[in-house]
């Protein structure tokens, strides 16, 4: 059925849909985001939830303590290499179909205590993020623009074919290794089948030739 | 309330300690006393205890970590210079010896005065980095210590639960030391510069790109 | 009497809700996509880069000292120095940068960039809803991302840049008296020749603080 | 609960004399439990419901705030410490600029200080207030006083974003000064929302202080007695709640704030519900003198014209400066070897210290009040683990 036809029987009092579209308005406006904050981030995601922002206009209000009944994680904070085997644990523990929105700078990519010893250089280096929310911290707004955004993408998802999403598709896999803690580092460094930076192309900056620096 | 009299006063009262002021040449004149290793706890419990002090209040305890370092000096020596007796000057470099450092605080809270600064140094930063622990005197060194057993990694003798308190319990080094070498983590660094470009490209070479 | 206290709490919690049909103070609910918070003058997000005119290439103000990226605490700024120069809004030729990049992946919008650019060439912005799905490319902004005109920035922090308008017109209209008096003094130097060196230091140093 | 299990080697049960050792309960709470305010573990040994061991695990935030601070300039330091006790960023704002002032030897203008103390005081308010909050969220009040509390919070927020530009993260302070000026219309919405507060506290207390079944909860929990209180290095609220007259602010009279009359609570029993009074108890102190402060302040320079900002190089040497921080004693040590980084860079973190207890004051008691327990002694574990 084409969209005018449908926005025309809609104006007369028939709702048309599909499957896949009720299906996907269900899972988009119920998200249930998993009781997770890390560090400064959470107090920006607890405020989301207050009063003022009040995320249950989302449908996201229900803050799940178990990743059990959580379907959405917000990595919201500085993930530390101590911390990281914990929230992939958590992650592989969350059931299918599971999405993470990776909240502010150091989610991403460590952010400004990026060069700490005891840092990760960014959450999706094990698992893999489906929105990310650069600022530090975002304010709760960007939160809801993210958690909008997120459905968005919830909802052109395909039940089938070769681009249906990973929960549908039994090849894919829902859970990740967990890294373990080494003498120096955690090990491994990252997840190579996730984690594909560019390179950067040191070269080409030639700071130090000029001597600029 | 001077430093040198409570020096004098805790020399007097603890035999055969031995006392050093270190001065701070910054305007805050936190000047600050070394005592020695050995009789680090009984001067600790004077400090606590004694009636006009009273430092019943650890409030700060950290580690400093000085590591060794080349010190030339000038000095003039005699030397026999054909024939003739001339003093000559030579410039001596010798490796001082590094040490590790724990600096407490100390406040009172019943005479409402302070800071006094205690310091503690290590024979080295190897083998022989062990320091008396004043985890008995003050309960609220326990964590710090154990936090500078982590970073730093000075032993603290006689603390109830010396472990590693911040990183993991496999991890070996000692991250606050200045000469910590960071794991090679730089993939993705598209804003480097100085050293963290140096990284960056080390990493590069070394994963063959 | 037992259950006083919660009585009381219950009759506080009815008064807020009843409350909130009637005080906006109680009911503070902002719907956001569609109502949003009143603009705050004074609020940051990201760090942009100010180009005065029309053509953002040539008007950007940026000299790339790169003091910023110097000073800028998670070290998120990339600058590449240009080799050569050309003229600015002003027609005053200028080091430009090449590459101009800032992280915000890394950015902690700490404003420290801002206050130690002595060319008023790099601002905070106020966008926040940047969420994005590209982890590398979506967050590595680059100079075409960064530059913004002058005339957004009056429209975000209009009392700030009003002050830094006012400011860099007055630089400028010294500036030109000051090349006024060198020419005048040019002309002037074949009579009076010991005056010129002074002068001509005093402008240098001045031209490239302006 | 979190039941996950992890390596507990730690954990060495005493012997039960009346049983076996197989009577005991082994629960590692956290470092993801929604009670433990961020990513804290303890490692508890139950005998039952009843605690018989206590083990904090700390680390899962540490952030290597201090190891950064070598590498980085005295000014880039100051963004970093917003991100401390991210509750109250100006108050670490606050104690790293004292403690640097301190070592430089910084005089500070007059309205600057008392932009200090206005701001630092309104951190204090929303800082108290979100425990309360966050402290009756762990004790079951699901929602309601916490979201009292962030009402209130925006409110502040909304101060400190006009003011300084960001809600959190304010980086409002420079050495010898503040960044930025308040204006008189600043001033005056800070007067609003400062005499809107007490009409708050009041609708809390009304809601709270009586309540039969917060008293039952908290009266006789967690108790701390003054002698360990001391020993143990426990400052701010929870000290006094303990019955001990101790506040820096008193005692160090830094700043101007030998100016103000305000008196210090004190608590009697030394319990979770003495530190909830004592906290409230202060936010009517605070604002007290918030209402002395906006009625002294003049016009004036904010900014010693003498210091630097950028290429600030302090002479060789070390200082230790402190403040009253919301949640107790938050001091900063530098040590300064005349480059334009610290040598060494030490936060003392006041939420860190204050748990040296947290065994003693729940040995004993049962496992829902170890959430209490914990909810009152007010960390955040960014300052915790740094």
């Amino acid at each position: 059925m084409d969209e005018p036809l449908k926005i025309a029987l809609r104006k007369q009092g028939i709702f048309t849909t599909t499957l896949q579209e009720l299906y996907n308005w269900g899972r988009k406006n119920s998200l249930w985001p998993l009781n997770f904050g890390l560090a400064c981030c959470a107090i920006e995601m607890i405020a989301t939830t207050m009063a003022r922002y009040d995320m249950a206009r989302f449908g996201a209000e229900v803050f799940r303590p178990s990743p059990r009944q959580a379907d959405l994680m917000i990595v919201a904070g500085t993930v530390t290499k101590k911390m990281a085997p914990q929230v992939i644990r958590l992650y592989n523990q969350m059931p299918e179909p599971k999405y993470v929105i990776s909240m502010g700078a150091c989610a991403i990519s460590g952010g400004p205590f990026k060069q700490g010893y005891n840092v990760l250089k960014g959450i999706d280096r094990y698992i893999p993020v489906d929105i990310y929310i650069p600022g530090c911290p975002p304010r709760p707004e960007a939160l809801i623009d993210a958690l909008m955004a997120l459905q968005k993408k919830i909802d052109e998802q395909h039940l089938t074919g070769a681009d249906r999403p990973r929960h549908l598709n039994l090849d894919t896999p829902s859970e990740f290794p967990v890294p373990q803690f080494g003498a120096h580092d955690l090990e491994p460094s990252q997840n190579p089948e996730i984690w594909h930076p560019p390179l950067v192309h040191i070269s080409l900056a030639g700071k130090d030739e000029s001597g600029n620096n | 309330m001077n430093l040198e009299t409570i020096k004098s006063e805790i020399e007097a009262s603890v035999s055969g300690c031995r006392l050093e002021i270190i001065p701070n040449a910054s305007p805050s004149e936190q000047h600050s006393l070394l005592v020695d290793a050995a009789r680090a706890v009984a001067v600790a419990r004077f400090l606590r205890d004694a009636a006009h002090l009273r430092f019943d209040f650890c409030s700060n305890v950290t580690g400093v970590d000085w590591p060794s370092k080349e010190i030339s000096e000038k000095i003039k020596v005699k030397k026999i210079l054909d024939g003739v007796e001339q003093e000559v000057e030579e410039t001596r470099k010798t490796q001082s010896l590094g040490y590790l450092e724990a600096v407490y605080h100390l406040y009172s809270v019943e005479k409402k005065h302070g800071p006094f600064v205690l310091r503690l140094r290590t024979e080295d930063r190897e083998n022989r980095a062990h320091l008396p622990s004043l985890t008995p005197v003050w309960r609220s060194a326990e964590f710090q210590e154990r936090e500078i057993f982590d970073l730093f990694g000075i032993h603290f003798d006689g603390h109830p639960d010396l472990r590693r308190i911040l990183m993991w319990d496999e991890f070996e080094d000692h991250p606050m030391r200045r000469d910590y070498v960071e794991p090679n983590d730089y993939e993705y660094e598209p804003t480097a510069h100085d050293e963290v470009l140096q990284k960056a490209k080390q990493h590069q070479n070394g994963v063959g790109c | 009497m037992l259950g006083e206290g919660i009585l009381k709490g219950l009759a506080e919690t009815a008064r807020n809700f009843l409350g909130s049909y009637v005080s906006k103070d109680r009911l503070t609910t902002v719907q956001f996509p569609e109502e949003r918070l009143p603009h705050i003058e004074a609020a940051r997000s990201f760090p942009f880069l100010v180009y005065d005119g029309e053509d953002w290439q040539q008007g950007m103000r940026c000299v790339s000292c790169l003091i910023c990226e110097k000073e800028c605490p998670p070290k998120c700024i990339f600058i590449e120095k240009s080799k050569d120069k050309k003229p600015d809004a002003t027609g005053k030729p200028q080091f430009y940068p090449v590459v101009f990049n800032i992280d915000v992946s890394v950015c902690m919008s700490c404003q420290i960039c801002v206050e130690v650019c002595p060319f008023d060439a790099i601002k905070m912005d106020v966008e926040f809803e940047l969420s994005t799905n590209d982890r590398f490319g979506g967050l590595l902004w680059d100079k075409e991302r960064l530059a913004k005109s002058n005339a957004y920035y009056g429209k975000i922090h209009p009392t700030e840049a009003a002050a830094v308008d006012a400011q860099l017109a007055e630089e400028r209209a010294k500036l030109e008296a000051k090349a006024k008096l060198a020419a005048e003094a040019k002309t002037a130097t074949v009579a009076t020749p010991p005056a010129q060196p002074l002068r001509e230091t005093s402008e240098t140093t001045e031209g490239s603080g302006a | 609960m979190a039941t996950t299990t992890y390596p507990t080697a730690h954990i060495t049960p005493k012997p039960s004399t009346d049983g076996g050792e197989d009577q005991f309960l082994e629960v590692s709470m956290g470092p993801q439990h929604p009670s433990t305010h961020g990513v804290f573990r303890m490692n508890v040994v139950l005998d039952g419901e009843r605690v018989v061991k206590l083990k904090p695990v700390f680390g899962y935030l540490h952030r290597n705030h201090e190891k950064i601070a070598e590498n980085e300039s005295y000014l880039g330091s100051m963004p970093y410490t917003d991100r401390l006790d991210y509750l109250c960023s100006i108050t670490n704002n606050w104690a790293y600029a004292l403690a640097v002032e301190k070592l430089a030897g910084i005089q500070v203008p007059e309205r600057a200080e008392y932009l200090r103390v206005i701001t630092g005081e309104l951190t204090r308010l929303q800082n108290h207030a979100c425990l309360i909050g966050f402290l009756m969220q762990d004790m079951g009040a699901s929602g309601t006083p916490l979201m009292y509390a962030f009402r209130e919070r925006e409110k502040i927020l909304d101060l400190f974003e006009s003011l300084t530009g960001a809600r959190m993260m304010c980086n409002y302070m420079r050495f010898g000064g503040c960044r930025v000026d308040a204006s008189a219309d600043w001033l005056q919405q800070a007067q609003k929302v400062m005499e809107a507060f007490p009409r708050f506290l009041d609708e809390y207390e009304r809601l709270l202080t009586e309540n039969e079944i917060l008293m039952a909860r908290t009266q006789g929990v967690g108790v701390l007695p003054r002698e360990l209180a001391v020993n143990a290095g426990i400052t701010g609220p929870m000290l006094r709640a303990s019955g001990i007259n101790y506040d820096i602010r008193k005692v160090d009279k830094y700043g101007i704030y030998d100016r103000f009359a305000f008196k210090v609570p004190l608590g009697e029993h030394g319990d979770v519900y003495d530190r909830y009074m004592i906290r409230v108890l202060e936010m009517r102190e605070s604002i007290r003198i918030l209402q002395q402060a906006m009625r002294e302040i003049s016009p004036g320079p904010i900014q010693d014209p003498k210091t630097k900002i950028r290429g600030f190089r302090p002479k060789a040497g070390e200082a230790y400066g402190r403040i009253e921080s919301p949640k107790g004693e938050l001091g900063f040590y530098l040590i300064s070897d005349g480059s334009p980084n610290p040598y060494r860079y030490r936060v003392r973190p006041p939420s860190l210290i204050n748990l040296t207890v947290l065994e003693e004051m729940c040995l004993g008691q049962n496992v829902a009040d170890v959430v209490i327990t914990l909810g009152s002694i007010d960390i955040v574990l960014g300052e915790v683990d740094r």
